[in-house]
């Protein structure tokens, strides 16, 4: 098996969850495409780690799902706070930090 | 100079100087003469308001000592003239390029025992290793000025305790008195010209502050500032004339940078080591000091004015001791000015030129004065005219008995008229005086001997100087007598010509005062004794004086006694040049005295007889004629005028020139200062100040800040455009983010 | 003692001085008599320790310089902390240690307006710093920097404590002399630098300048810029204007110090550096130094007789007594520089009392114009004395301090040194008498309005015109003693000065040009001033040959 | 031209036999997870895209065990999927839901989006067939957990300990955050 499949993969998926950062409006989409990133990454961690038949990239592979983990628990808190104050979680209507 | 030479007992190598260290005690020590006025200066200074008499009496104590000491001085010099042994002081001098050998100084003399000066120097200041040394020099004229002027002190400061009696400023005016007295001693010892000129300025500023004693009125301040001013012009002169003195010297003597000595100086002029051009210069230079001290003609116009001073002071400072002082000087660098002007070979030069004219000027301005002692100045300059003329023409022992003589006599009217005034409490003969020879008969008296003497009537003193110097003017060969140096028949034509003039304006004088009716108000009484007795001495001293210089030759007297003057006063040294003495002739003595009494019958017929006739017709005391010659004819009228206005020489100075210079020039030269060159300085500021604006306004505002301001509103432009990126949406500036990321990791990748 | 004062005793009165500025500055503001007390110990301390340099100092040998410390300063820029005195430098630095006490003590207790002795005493011992140190510095850099130290204090004294105007006459004075002093400056480093001298001590200057002859044209070029840099402290002639102005603005006790110190070191600045360095371009500057010191003399005395007030006359007046101390430095022969040190010493004394008197009368009168003034000597007789004193001593009267510093200028200008040209200053020589009547004309005109005749009816019966007091006799009487004793035994300056100013005269200038050989003027090291002299008297030949 | 040696690289793919099955099963997964990715990010139903994910995931866990990390193959499946996706689906109820249909945002936006993701895509791709041509994937073993634990505990101690603050920290400020009073 070659390296590039599973670094084109990850390229693909880290695209994939680009679009959907930007693209989509719902705040709980938005977070689930950065989940989406974030695999992105941990398949390149471990082919890489395969590569070099080391456990390192194995080890931050778990590491960034443990981040993950916590970066959703408190995504998902505040995405709820915003629900709870605008009654919606349109990303686009929030922009009182506009310049 | 550099304490003093080579004492060669023989006349070895080098220049005799004709002075020598040794002499009597008192010689040696001649400065204890100054230094005790000068010392009663300094007590009357400090103490004098708490002294019982004002300090007049320290003065008179310490003047009347000085007085004795040079009795005692005069005494030794008499002595040491005759039989005095000791060495002579010699010089070495530079190698003589070609002049006359050595025996040029020696062969002068007259026969007869050398007179050597006394000399006696403590060094005062050393520069450039040269040391400056002061100290005195005494010989025949320094003896005889030194008994003259401290004798007339000692009688003007006795007479002045009764005339400045009221005064408020009593111990001051003595004070000064003892200064003037001490400078003016000073001067007649001083060894060498720069100890001259330090005398000489002291005694101008003692006039200036006596002449100024009643310095409230403005007029009296003027005269001080006039007569000061004047002399300081002639110092100018002085000062030049000694810088060149004392270089052309220094060149002659090998090694030495240059002297003042006085000895030096006239041995080497003498010895002709000198260059001539230098001494013309340099006499030229010395004369218009003299002039300016001894009032001669150009600059005279300060004397008359002096008169503003009190009345001993002019008897003091105008006409026995300072006005001299310029007849002094010449006598004692006669060396120099026998050579610079060739007194000895030439029919004329300017000092007998200045001279002469002075006599006739002074005589002339004597007519027609109002007030008694500007007649009596104007005599006075007339008298240093004559001095001057002496030493001009040669006869150098009839000018310093003339100066001797004139001294008591000018003294004796001084005081006399001062009397006079002090009893009709003014100076005006015209108006306020007139037959006061009833009310105060022994200053008649004293005052018509005073004027006998001056007029040069024989048996009193003026005669006896006033004739010699008439021989001495060589002109009267024509008529059998020998000429003296040079045949200066024009002189002898003044001097005759001012002798009759100078009667006629004392009978004048003595007409307006002490004949006639009485012209003024209250009744004039005789001064008190401390007044009349000084007039007395001096009118003594008027008859006898003199006979201490009777002519070589005078039948009733044995030859021992003829020319006791000439003799002990004229030096034969090397520092004194060889002149030969005109031999008396007695045609001559009658032809001056029937001159004289001319002048008197002249004036006298005008005054006794018409201006009687006239006042008695009128029954009022006229002082002359009402349609008198000036009035009849516009020619004599004026004449009469310009005699008036002073030949318009005061005009002259004080508006044109003195007024020229405060005024217009000065301002001219202030506006020139502050227009001119405060003006560049000015401009120069406003200028900058002027340029920096231009900078500021121009360059600055517009180009520099501009710059600023457009790269502000550009950034501030630009911060508005940028601003609209910042929508404030999450997504938006995700996706900004991930743009850039991307783009930046593919400029990376492409590079790297 | 011996070798304490020899180490430090220059150092000691230089900076003591502002030890008491320190000590002043710990006390409070209101508490001026304690103020007073120690300014005037202070200044004392300062007299003291000169007095003592001077019993220490060797007559006998006055050209060497004595009591000298040499220490590296500022080594990068090889400039020495280097102090030492001779005969030249001693009698200023004894003047100026004794006008200080004296004006603080006459200001003791009626200071000028506005009331602030602290500051105003403080100032003044910075400005005594300043001037001893610029006598006292051996070294260009050193004499530089008092040179400018004494130019602040002058400048907030007369801007703080002036007349009306004073703005414009404190700055003009102070642009005027910074003008200068930059010229100066420039010309002492392009001195330095030209001639590689390895220090800026001025024998090493002087050495290195003998030794590796620098072009004449650069020569006269920094001579130029230290003739600028001396020439508007002095004043001469066309750089004078800030003189009227500052002396009319100034308090009394400025004007005093100005008159009395400031102006000597623009002319101590010529005979310590300028004349002794450059030997040759004196010689070349010297008939354009006589010409305008000579205009300066008659301009001066023409530009009294047209004042209307008293201390801007004062003012002009002492640019005529500089004109002659800058003559007797133009002849530069002995004589001359001998009587140019005398001239400052006596002028210090002289316009500094004429200074003091215009202030006592400005106190009393309230103005100086001279129209209103009148009869000082009938209500102040003494002081009106003292005013007489004084005039007749600054016109130059034998007998007193001012002559001794006019006539040996006249008389050396009749000679100058060899390679000078002799008829000019003849001509200069005349002038310069001329210059004599003028000052006796406008001094004893300005007493004639001013003592003589009756008090003008307004101030007839004016109490407070009262003659001189207490502190005004204490702080004149040294000085009047000092103007008679030294104008009856000038000795007591000249022979301290007579062995300096030899030594500091190059050999060349002295010697005869006409005795002197070829060889032996090559020895000398004065091959081109001998040249200048030659050239003029034997001609081209002898020129050649001497040139070779 | 990084195109071109990524074909050559797959034809050495196709010719060894073990490897080929893996191949094959890395295909099919690549395969699944790309459409459920895109899918995910393009339905309108927020539990749809929820479920996407979970079989996202779990290709990707496939993926790892593929790779021979089944230790994180096993975590994967443990922590993404049971509690991330979990985690989601209560948010998404919490918030009710998609209140109705979540419509794209405007074109605009999305094409901006598009535009941002191809290029994210091309880039990277570009930068990985450019750098990493034949490298293979061929591991002999699968790696050891026990190893994986080892180093956990030796050489990578202090990231473990910085991530069990995190995880701490993340849990207060989450109950903070989302607090009702």
């Amino acid at each position: 098996m070659l390296l590039n499949q599973f670094l084109l993969l990850a390229a693909a998926l880290f695209a994939i969850g680009v679009y959907g950062v930007l693209a989509r409006r719902n705040g709980v989409l938005v977070l689930m495409s950065i989940e989406l990133i974030l695999n992105a990454v941990n398949i390149n961690l471990v082919a890489f780690s395969a590569v070099r038949a080391t456990v390192g990239g194995e080890i931050f592979a778990l590491f960034i799902i443990a981040v993950a983990a916590a970066e959703v628990g408190v995504g998902l808190a505040m995405v709820l706070l915003l629900y709870r104050n605008r009654r919606s979680i349109d990303l686009a209507g929030i922009d009182q930090l506009r310049g | 100079m550099t304490d003093l030479l080579t004492l060669a007992a023989t006349t070895a190598s080098g220049l005799s100087l004709g002075i020598t260290e040794g002499g009597s005690w008192l010689l040696r020590n001649a400065w204890l003469i100054p230094a005790l006025p000068a010392l009663s200066f300094l007590g009357i200074l400090f103490f004098g308001k708490r002294m019982p008499r004002g300090g007049s009496e320290l003065g008179i104590a310490l003047v009347g000592i000085a007085f004795v000491l040079s009795l005692l001085t005069a005494a030794a010099w008499i002595d040491h003239r005759d039989n005095f042994e000791g060495e002579e002081v010699h010089r070495a001098v530079a190698a003589a390029e070609g002049h006359a050998a050595e025996g040029h100084a020696t062969e002068g003399h007259a026969a007869g025992h050398p007179s050597l000066a006394v000399h006696n120097t403590v060094t005062w200041f050393e520069l450039n290793d040269v040391t400056f040394t002061a100290g005195t020099l005494v010989d025949g004229p320094a003896v005889m000025m030194l008994v003259v002027v401290t004798l007339v002190s000692l009688l003007v400061h006795v007479y002045s305790t009764e005339y400045v009696a009221g005064d408020q400023r009593y111990t001051h005016f003595f004070a000064f008195l003892s200064l003037f007295t001490a400078s003016m001693l000073l001067l007649v010892v001083s060894e060498n010209t720069l100890q001259l000129l330090v005398s000489w300025e002291l005694v101008g500023v003692c006039s200036f502050v006596l002449i100024g004693h009643w310095w409230e009125e403005k007029p009296n301040s003027d005269a001080a500032l006039k007569a000061f001013l004047t002399n300081r012009v002639g110092d100018m002169g002085l000062i030049v004339g000694v810088t060149i003195l004392f270089f052309t010297v220094g060149s002659a003597l090998p090694g030495q940078f240059g002297s003042f000595s006085i000895a030096e100086t006239n041995a080497l002029a003498g010895a002709g080591r000198l260059s001539h051009t230098a001494l013309l210069v340099a006499s030229c230079c010395l004369m218009a000091a003299v002039m300016s001290k001894s009032g001669q003609f150009l600059l005279h116009t300060w004397l008359p004015d002096a008169m503003a001073g009190p009345t001993p002071v002019s008897a003091l400072i105008h006409a026995a001791t300072m006005v001299v002082a310029g007849v002094f000087m010449i006598a004692r660098m006669y060396g120099v000015f026998f050579e610079g002007f060739s007194i000895g070979g030439s029919s004329i030069n300017l000092m007998a030129l200045i001279g002469g004219l002075t006599t006739l000027v002074g005589a002339c301005l004597a007519f027609v004065q109002r007030d008694i002692k500007k007649v009596l100045a104007y005599s006075t300059i007339s008298q240093l005219g004559y001095m001057v003329m002496a030493l001009g023409v040669g006869a150098w022992t009839a000018a310093l008995f003339h100066l001797f003589t004139h001294a008591f006599f000018k003294a004796c009217l001084f005081l006399g008229s001062g009397a006079a005034a002090h009893a009709v409490h003014s100076f005006d003969m015209k108006s306020d005086m007139g037959g006061l020879r009833k009310h105060m008969p022994h200053t008649y008296r004293t005052f018509v001997i005073g004027s006998i003497a001056l007029a040069g009537l024989p048996p009193l003193a003026g005669f006896w100087s006033k004739d010699e110097i008439l021989v001495g003017t060589g002109g009267w060969g024509l008529f059998g007598g020998t000429g003296g140096n040079g045949a200066y028949t024009f002189m002898l034509v003044m001097g005759v010509t001012t002798a009759a003039l100078t009667a006629a304006y004392m009978t004048r004088c003595i007409y307006l005062t002490f004949f006639g009716e009485f012209r003024g108000h209250g009744t004039p009484h005789e001064s008190g004794p401390r007044i009349v007795v000084p007039l007395w001495i001096l009118a003594g001293l008027a008859i006898v004086a003199g006979l201490l210089n009777l002519p070589k030759g005078f039948p009733l007297v044995p030859g021992s006694l003829q020319e006791r003057f000439g003799h002990f006063v004229e030096p034969v040294a090397a520092y004194f040049p060889s002149i030969s003495h005109g031999t008396p002739s007695w045609s001559l003595a009658i032809a001056s005295t029937l001159v004289v009494l001319s002048g008197i019958a002249v004036a006298g017929w005008y005054y006794f007889v018409k201006v009687e006739a006239a006042s008695k017709a009128a029954g009022e005391s006229l002082t002359e004629l009402p349609d008198g010659l000036t009035s009849r004819y516009p020619l004599a009228k004026m004449g009469h005028t310009f005699l008036v206005q002073k030949y318009y020489l005061d005009h002259l100075y004080t508006d044109i020139i003195a007024g020229g210079t405060k005024g217009p020039v000065a301002a001219a030269a202030y506006k020139v200062d502050q227009d001119v060159i405060d003006g560049v300085v000015n401009a120069a500021g406003e200028n900058a100040v002027k340029a920096g604006n231009l900078v500021y306004h121009r360059f600055d505002q517009l180009v520099v800040d501009g710059i600023i301001n457009t790269s502000g509103r550009a950034s501030s432009g630009a911060g508005g455009e940028l601003r609209k990126i910042q929508t404030g949406k999450v997504q938006d500036y995700a996706a900004i983010l991930f743009a850039a990321a991307t783009v930046l990791a593919g400029i990376l990748i492409v590079i790297v | 003692m011996e070798n304490l004062l020899d180490g430090w005793g220059l150092t000691v009165v230089t900076f003591s001085p502002l030890v008491g500025v320190a000590l002043m500055l710990l006390i409070p503001r209101y508490q001026e008599d304690r103020h007073k007390l120690v300014a005037l110990v202070t200044s004392l301390w300062v007299a003291l320790v000169a007095v003592l340099l001077l019993i220490e100092f060797d007559i006998g040998h006055t050209d060497r310089l004595q009591f000298a410390v040499d220490r590296v300063w500022i080594d990068v820029i090889s400039s020495h902390y280097s102090m030492g005195i001779d005969g030249m430098s001693l009698p200023l630095i004894l003047l100026t240690v004794l006008i200080v006490p004296l004006c603080i003590v006459y200001s003791w207790n009626h200071f000028p307006e506005p009331h602030n002795p602290k500051a105003f005493l403080i100032l003044i011992l910075i400005l005594e710093t300043g001037m001893v140190g610029t006598f006292a510095a051996q070294d260009l850099v050193l004499f530089f920097v008092f040179f400018e130290v004494v130019l602040l204090p002058m400048f907030f004294m007369i801007a703080v404590w002036g007349g009306p105007n004073r703005r414009y006459a404190s700055l003009k004075f102070f642009l005027f002399t910074l003008f200068g002093s930059a010229l100066m400056l420039v010309s002492f480093l392009a001195l330095f630098f030209l001639t590689g001298a390895e220090s800026f001590v001025f024998t090493d200057l002087a050495d290195a300048v003998a030794s590796h002859g620098v072009s004449r044209t650069a020569q006269l070029w920094i001579f130029g810029g230290m003739f600028l840099g001396f020439g508007i402290k002095v004043p001469m002639f066309p750089f004078h204007t800030w003189l009227p102005d500052a002396h009319t603005e100034a308090p009394t006790v400025g004007s005093v110090i100005l008159a009395a110190v400031l102006l000597k070191l623009g002319t101590y600045g010529f005979i310590r550096i300028a004349i002794p360095i450059l030997p040759e371009a004196a010689v070349e500057w010297a008939p354009w130094i006589g010409l305008l010191a000579v205009i300066g003399i008659i301009y001066g005395a023409l530009g009294c007789l047209a004042q209307t007030d008293m201390k801007r006359l004062i003012a002009f007046s002492s640019v005529a007594h500089m004109g002659f101390v800058m003559l007797g430095i133009a002849t530069l022969t002995d004589f001359g520089i001998n009587a140019a040190v005398m001239g400052m010493v006596a002028h210090g004394l002289i316009t500094g009392m004429l200074f003091f008197l215009a202030g006592s009368m400005k106190e009393r009168y309230h103005t100086l114009e001279i129209s209103s003034l009148g009869g000082l000597l009938v209500q102040a007789p003494r002081m009106g004395w003292i005013f007489g004193l004084c005039a007749m001593a600054s016109l130059g009267l034998p007998g007193l301090a001012g002559f001794w510093g006019e006539f040996p200028a006249i008389l050396s200008a009749y000679s100058p040194a060899n390679g000078v040209p002799v008829e000019t200053f003849r001509t200069f020589m005349v002038i310069a008498a001329v210059g004599t009547v003028l000052a006796a004309g406008y001094l004893l005109w300005l007493l004639q309005r001013a003592a003589f005749g009756t008090p003008p009816d307004e101030f007839a019966n004016d109490p407070h015109i009262t003659d001189t007091s207490r502190e005004e006799w204490i702080a004149w009487a040294p000085m009047l003693v000092l103007i008679v004793a030294i104008g009856v035994y000038p000795n007591l300056v000249f022979r301290l000065s007579d062995g300096a100013v030899d030594a500091s005269l190059h050999q060349c200038l002295k010697v005869e040009a006409s005795e002197l050989t070829a060889e032996q003027a090559r020895a000398l090291g004065c091959a081109d001033v001998y040249e200048i002299s030659v050239a003029d008297e034997h001609g081209v030949d002898e020129h050649a040959a001497v040139g070779g | 031209m990084t195109v071109l040696a990524a074909l050559q690289g797959f034809d050495s793919l196709m010719s060894g036999d073990t490897v080929v099955a893996q191949n094959i099963a890395f295909g099919i997964l690549a395969l699944v997870m790309i459409v459920a990715a895109l899918r995910m990010v393009t339905t309108s139903n927020v539990v749809h895209a929820a479920l996407y994910l979970v079989i996202v995931l779990a290709g990707v866990s496939g993926i790892f065990i593929l790779l021979g990390a089944e230790f994180v193959g096993v975590t994967q499946v443990l922590v993404y999927i049971g509690a991330i996706v979990v985690l989601f689906l209560f948010g998404i109820m919490l918030t009710r839901g998609a209140l109705g249909e979540d419509e794209e945002a405007d074109t605009e936006k999305r094409r901006m989006a598009v535009l941002v993701g191809v290029l994210v895509l091309v880039v990277t791709g570009g930068a990985v067939l450019d750098s990493f041509g034949d490298a293979a994937v061929n591991r002999a073993a699968p790696s050891l957990t026990a190893e994986i634990g080892d180093t956990i505990f030796s050489q990578y101690i202090v990231p473990f300990e910085a991530v069990s603050v995190l995880l701490l920290a993340a849990l207060i400020g989450a109950i903070v955050v989302a607090r009702k009073d």
